[in-house]
């Protein structure tokens, strides 16, 4: 199931994240230098807005960058850098301003993942997979013309970023093929003498996340064709971020319960391959390394905890704490 | 599939809401229930004056809608009102079918102008949510059996009865004042009444339609069901939401309380769904499949309902626990709404038939 | 279904809860009188606890009573009385001391409901039934001798009722017996031709709040032998609280689909009798009534959200709000 | 019912607490993890010195135990730890068939002791959580046929392995060394290790025993796989409960932010389910109705399970995501407990059959 194993292929930071900032915010140059390279995959562009004891609480972050004549020195700590092992490019949130209150005093800045002072290091998730990382920065010279808008105006691009972030991660795509491959295994799969796609208490199970499926891919549609008309997906995306990663989630969890006992055995790299390596009738692929994998969805990208304080607090005042 | 109401749907909608909003509010919707008729007659004739009966059916048939998403605008503000006049069953359910029986155009006329009324008895004390389950019979045109829980029966000008006609199931038009005919009415408990019909040989005008045309107007009450309910689930958060917002515990608007702000969220998520689901069943209506893309719909807003309309009452806490609050009224439409053309697991099971096959 | 529909008998008020805190709290004066009298049913007692705009925020009452002599003189007003209406006794908890910060300064009295200046207003609940009542209280004068323990002490008394008011709410003989209606409705309804009890998803539904029950009714019977051991039941309390009425609630929402269409007549009287007055073939009841109704149990007696709060701050320091 | 522990078995479970706490910390159980055995040989002979396996067996049998409450003491303190050592498989599965099998005390003794290793081999590629779907089949003593996630087959002396006998299934003793036996281990996501196992023709001892026998083992199991998953419960809520109280977000505990709160209480309610379930597991083990009231536990715990597990690592955030935080390896032990002796729905349908029965 590639379409649900985060394939490098598309993760979405260059294109759908960092494509419309610089297309909203970046300069001229910026423009013509980066976008073609971000189209034609010359550039793999990791994501530097976590920070360890930052949670969700992008605001606080603590990686600083001093201007040093025509340059920035960054000194600091990223983490849940997803496969920055493979990145070139890294766009980060850093704190030019340590006197500005926690959400001012923020700049977007373009980090050279070569630059010396640049260090990754694996971050091994639950499922046993190395697919996020740490990001350190030593004293990392970065030319000040990588700087995206205006210094300390960071935290107005990031929102932005996050609200697309957000609707790619509806995953209504990754939905879709969870399903099918679920409803594959299950036809595979006996249970009581019959397929177990028979058995009314699993089909209840995948009905009626299919059904949520359905809605949600419609509410989709909807929020696109606002956005094609312009307006900026806010309350939605955050919606859709919460609902896409419960039904991603519930899908995975189907997968799981589907293969049965050979859910068990351990697959060292859930991102591909995997299957030659476990020794599964049903052909299924590591479903519950998966299923331990995209408890992500609902954290990582602003956690849905985040998202439905962002939903209280706009609907209603103050209702976020 | 189209997300924007057409200016004419738009037009209906606002009308239609800005009439509600001001002769519709609590007081008079609560008179209404404690009324003996259990809905009000003036209400009925300005809703036929506002074209709201109207939109319900296409231009052939003299009205100037009855698409799908004609039904869905109606429904939908309808329910944000709790509106309890009988608009599904006497116009939209009683009124499609005698359209499609042809011949009846004047009736129809009536029937949009809110000069008539009608009552569909179809279901039978032991039938539940099957469509297929008759057990009253016909012969000669004279029927004989008991139909269940008929809405609007007390006040219809003509019943239209489906019964065992030989083998297949025939649908005829019964004049109230027909022999053997007795009416048992009753309230029911989200407003509006009902009664046990029952038939001892009684003289039916044979419609020509069969099981299948109720089918076909079941799907259009089916929209029109899911339409209602989001209306009133869009009404019982917005209440939720302005009073969590001003009343206070322990010295604070409790919706700055995190558990009850992030419990509001994921209401208005599902909320979002359940407007997507209204949707859907009213873009799919001609598809080939559309049974199943109703049934999912129902299903979803049969279960999205009942946590909204619980959810509404838990954060309001008593007050939505007293009668003659306006949530009250509008959780019991919800969770009743449920209880018709085939509850959440009645569609949960056609959905995973229909999709198999 | 009488056991689930709070038929008077089976109010809890006199017996279950000023019972236990006579006896820990009450004069020797106090206990030979009235205790007696409660068990011989020669008083119906009911609660004055809360006030309106008070919700479960009980320390903020304003009823307040007045020392004059051998008398307090008693104003102010208490909701959600339950069956108020049949009671010659009501116990309340009043303010002493307006100064006193919110828990203090309250006092536990009783007070006869025949005495003047007392009026029962009835509420309708949303099921149609008068089951609750508000009790004004106007200059009415009741004997020192009413107040149980000490003045200003109340809120002691009423934490140690409130706990035991909990554990009967625990409900488990209600639900026990609901349950078996819902089975015998599920046989006779028809579903597609069968009985509903056959059909796989309802038949799951039952199940499943019957295994939630087998494990409550345990843990029903470990709290009790804890209280028999001496143990004050505090935080198990509150979750049998809470526990307890989800699982009520949803066998009544159980009973409410198993009737099917016949759910939508309107009975008028939820506690008795309704049964002639609807015209359903199964007998059933007025189960949507029920349905309705039993909303109250995790609202009053103090909500779910406020006996959450609890455990978390006696489980989490400070998790309580 | 007593809820009490008995004075043994409290003496049990504190000696298996302290001794686990001292010498099972995460480090050392993720060497454990990491390492080629998939286990500790040096933690299987301390349980054993302390008398862990012992518990598991009656007197008759050469233990001093072997009561439902035994068994779910142990299992307890073995989930909380998160312990990979396969105490369920090897111990008490096998060394119960063996105990039952009788003639076979030698063997036990040394099962009991730590010394001797036992794997049962029952379920099929495709039999799932069925226990009468067995395709190996046995002809004069020799066993063809194969044998799916064979738990602690590696390291087996012994295996205890099912086949078709004419009609019936019966259970056979099979060396490690036999001829025509292939063992392809592999780890597994919770820890520990299993195994396809092929038998092609293969020698084995026919033990006497049906699969009445083995459904006996199986209830066993049963109690110790939910009571180990309640340990793990118990680990993953009280990791959850210091985490809420230490980590800071917009400069307050997390634990003190409303939403998180109510959660919290919501999992120890729910764990407070969970315990009960244990009890009554235990508790019901010689009811003529065992098997209802193990499927009731067994489906609770495996609902349970999937909720405290996710919330768990919910309410860490990224930290529960790693593989070296306690929480990662004691959520995945809960959730695998659901793939092992029939899973949440399984036992439902069980449970719906047995108790309309």
């Amino acid at each position: 199931e590639a379409a649900d194993a985060n394939a490098p292929r598309i993760v979405p930071f260059g294109l759908s994240m960092l494509g419309p900032v610089l297309q909203k915010f970046g300069s001229k140059e910026q423009q013509d230098h980066w976008l073609p390279r971000i189209l034609d995959g010359t550039d793999w562009w990791c994501q530097g807005y976590s920070e360890p004891g930052a949670g969700s609480d992008l605001a606080s972050l603590k990686t600083k960058a001093v201007r040093d004549g025509d340059h920035y020195i960054v000194n600091g700590q990223k983490t849940w850098t997803t496969l920055g092992q493979f990145a070139n490019m890294i766009f980060c949130l850093v704190r030019t301003d340590p006197d500005a209150k926690q959400q001012e005093g923020i700049s977007f800045l373009l980090i050279d993942m070569d630059t010396p002072g640049v260090e990754v290091r694996p971050i091994i998730l639950l499922d046993g997979c190395h697919e996020v990382n740490e990001v350190w920065f030593t004293d990392v010279r970065v030319p000040v013309e990588n700087l995206v808008g205006e210094e300390n105006k960071g935290w107005t691009y990031a929102k932005y970023l996050l609200t697309h972030e957000r609707t790619g991660l509806g995953g209504v795509g990754f939905s879709q093929a969870g399903l099918k491959t679920v409803k594959r295994i299950a036809k595979a799969a006996n249970h009581n003498g019959k397929p177990l796609i028979e058995n009314p208490h699993f089909a209840a199970r995948v009905a009626q996340v299919e059904i949520d499926l359905h809605a949600m891919a419609t509410t989709n549609l909807r929020i696109i064709s606002q956005a094609a008309a312009g307006e900026a997906p806010g309350l939605e995306a955050s919606m859709l971020k919460v609902k896409g990663s419960i039904i991603r989630q519930e899908i995975n969890d189907l997968a799981r319960r589907a293969v049965g006992p050979y859910a068990m055995p351990f697959a060292s790299e859930a991102v591909e391959g995997a299957n030659d390596r476990i020794p599964d009738p049903l052909d299924a692929g590591p479903v519950a390394g998966q299923y331990f994998n995209n408890r992500k969805l609902s954290i990582f990208g602003g956690s849905n905890e985040i998202q439905r304080g962002i939903i209280a607090k706009v609907t209603m005042s103050g209702g976020g704490q | 599939m189209n997300f924007n109401l057409t200016e004419e749907r738009q037009m209906l909608q606002d009308t239609l809401r800005r009439y509600l909003r001001e002769q519709y509010g609590t007081a008079r919707r609560n008179d209404i229930l404690a009324s003996e008729t259990g809905f009000s007659p003036d209400i009925w004739t300005e809703l036929a004056e506002l074209g709201v009966l109207g939109a319900l059916f296409t231009e052939d048939q003299g009205g100037f809608g009855g698409a799908g998403f004609d039904i869905a605008v109606v429904f939908e503000e309808l329910g944000r009102a709790g509106v309890v006049e009988p608009v599904l069953d006497s116009a939209l359910l009683g009124g499609r079918l005698l359209a499609a029986a042809g011949g009846k155009t004047e009736l129809v006329e009536q029937v949009i102008g809110g000069a008539l009324h009608l009552a569909v008895a179809h279901g039978e004390p032991d039938s539940r949510y099957d469509l297929d389950h008759v057990s009253t019979t016909a012969s000669d045109n004279k029927l004989t059996g008991r139909k269940a829980v008929v809405m609007n029966a007390e006040a219809a000008d003509h019943l239209i009865v489906s019964a065992k006609d030989g083998d297949g199931i025939a649908l005829y038009l019964v004049d109230k004042g027909a022999t053997g005919l007795d009416i048992q009415g009753y309230p029911l408990l989200a407003g509006g009444r009902a009664a046990e019909v029952t038939l001892d040989n009684t003289p039916g005008e044979p419609l020509g339609l069969t099981l299948t045309d109720y089918e076909a107007a079941n799907r259009l009450a089916l929209i029109a069901q899911c339409a209602e309910a989001l209306g009133a689930m869009e009404t019982a958060t917005a209440l939720t939401k302005d009073y969590l917002m001003t009343r206070k515990q322990f010295g604070r608007p409790i919706g700055t309380f995190q558990a009850l702000a992030h419990r509001m969220s994921d209401l208005l998520i599902e909320l979002e769904q359940a407007r997507s689901a209204v949707i859907n069943a009213a873009g799919y209506i001609d598809d080939p499949r559309a049974d199943m893309h109703l049934s999912a719909p129902k299903n979803l807003i049969g279960r999205i309902g009942r946590l909204v309309a619980e959810e509404a009452i838990q954060m309001h806490g008593g007050i939505a626990m007293t009668q003659e609050y306006e949530l009250a009224h509008i959780a019991k439409r919800i969770v009743m709404a449920d209880h018709r053309f085939g509850d959440t697991d009645y569609h949960l099971e056609r959905f995973i038939a229909l999709s198999a096959a």
